[in-house]
């Protein structure tokens, strides 16, 4: 259960942001006041070294939530699923 | 309209005998193959690591291809995508796309792979002889190729 | 590159398969495979004989080939054309352009097409069930996408 | 041997102009005062009802000198070869 007034997530890291991790999920609970995909970003970059050396760049990392491309501006609320990583590179 | 994602190579003869066996409704057929280059000098690649999100990467690839069909009279399509370690010369990626005219089943090939490229969530990592793995970076010409099917 | 007037099919893998055997320097294969229709209605075909002129066919599309490969950097090319009598859903040709990147394999591709359609001199005559033969006529769009190259 | 004053060419018909015709090939001893392909159209429309049927539009019919695509206005001098033929329809 996650404590009151926050959610639990898991995070799904890849690629470089996975390899920073250390590790390629996790679940965390959330504060309900982290709002966007941007917040989580800063309230993650905040919690050790690894969270702070894999989002150093924010602005190279692209996000999903449920398994869609999201913006920083997506709204996070409800998600059961969001992940980090770099621009794809497949093809 | 089919998408695959898988580790096992392809066979571009099968696919394309399969996906147009009995259709007489097809007059033009296009596919595209990617594969692993090997560079050279300082570049050269001994292999190729796909990443890739289960899940998401089908879902992507199912959406692109929607809108594919939306956009052109196809009468089939196919995409497959490989993951998992590739040496050079190796098959990455498959795009079939079969219509009665070619110009459909050209522009949609190319817009299936503009957006493969952009949108279908795998990183590449390419290790060389007596170096560590580099993460390919983006290429901002892939993102610029987008802007032809505004 | 390399040209083939044939009367007998092509396998589309055994051809690319042949083409880039070997070769660690090309990221991307693009094919085109042209199918002969089946029609509806009054318009249905029973079969296609396609008469070319023997010696120039051949010579155009080398013309063709050498003009693709001036414009882009491509590793590898070839083009396949039958003759002869076929049947819906039958092989008439195949293109095959294997470079680097991408956008210069589709677009060799399409130009090799666009100028095979417009200048090799083959001729197409449809049969229908109960009628006869009568030669299809040349599609203004064909001739208008060349300008696209120019 | 050609008549003085004029050449022998092999002409090749294709698809419906070798229809029309009755014919692949012939040849001809072409007179010298026919300079180019539409010299050759109009003197051969005049040879006999097969040539009038074959080139009654010769607005819809293409030639080639030697195996190369040529205008109406190219000139004939020296060719071996000269083929006509409808738009053609390959690929």
């Amino acid at each position: 259960m996650a404590p009151a007034g926050s959610s639990n997530v898991k995070l799904l890291y890849f690629a470089w942001v996975r390899e920073a991790m250390g590790r390629a999920e996790e679940e965390l609970a959330v504060p309900a006041d982290v709002a966007t995909v941007a917040d989580l970003v800063l309230w993650l970059k905040r919690r050790g070294p690894e969270y702070e050396h894999a989002f150093r760049r924010p602005e190279v990392i692209r996000a999903a939530i449920d398994k869609a491309h999201v913006k920083p501006d997506a709204r996070i609320a409800g998600a059961r699923e969001i992940a980090f990583f770099p621009p794809v590179t497949g093809g | 309209m089919a998408v695959r994602v898988q580790r096992e190579d392809f066979d571009l003869g099968r696919e394309v005998a399969a996906l147009t066996a009995g259709r007489t409704d097809v007059g033009a057929i296009v596919t595209f193959t990617g594969t692993v280059r090997g560079g050279t000098g300082a570049g050269e690649i001994a292999e190729m690591t796909l990443e890739h999100y289960p899940g998401m990467t089908e879902v992507e690839i199912e959406r692109v291809e929607r809108e594919a069909l939306a956009r052109w009279p196809l009468a089939a399509s196919l995409v497959v995508h490989r993951y998992g370690t590739l040496a050079p010369g190796d098959n990455i990626v498959l795009v079939v796309t079969a219509s009665a005219h070619r110009q459909a089943a050209f522009e949609a090939a190319e817009f299936l792979m503009d957006y493969l490229k952009t949108r279908a969530p795998f990183w590449k990592k390419e290790t060389g002889p007596g170096r560590e793995g580099s993460w390919v970076d983006a290429r901002e010409a892939d993102e610029a190729a987008l802007t032809r099917w505004k």
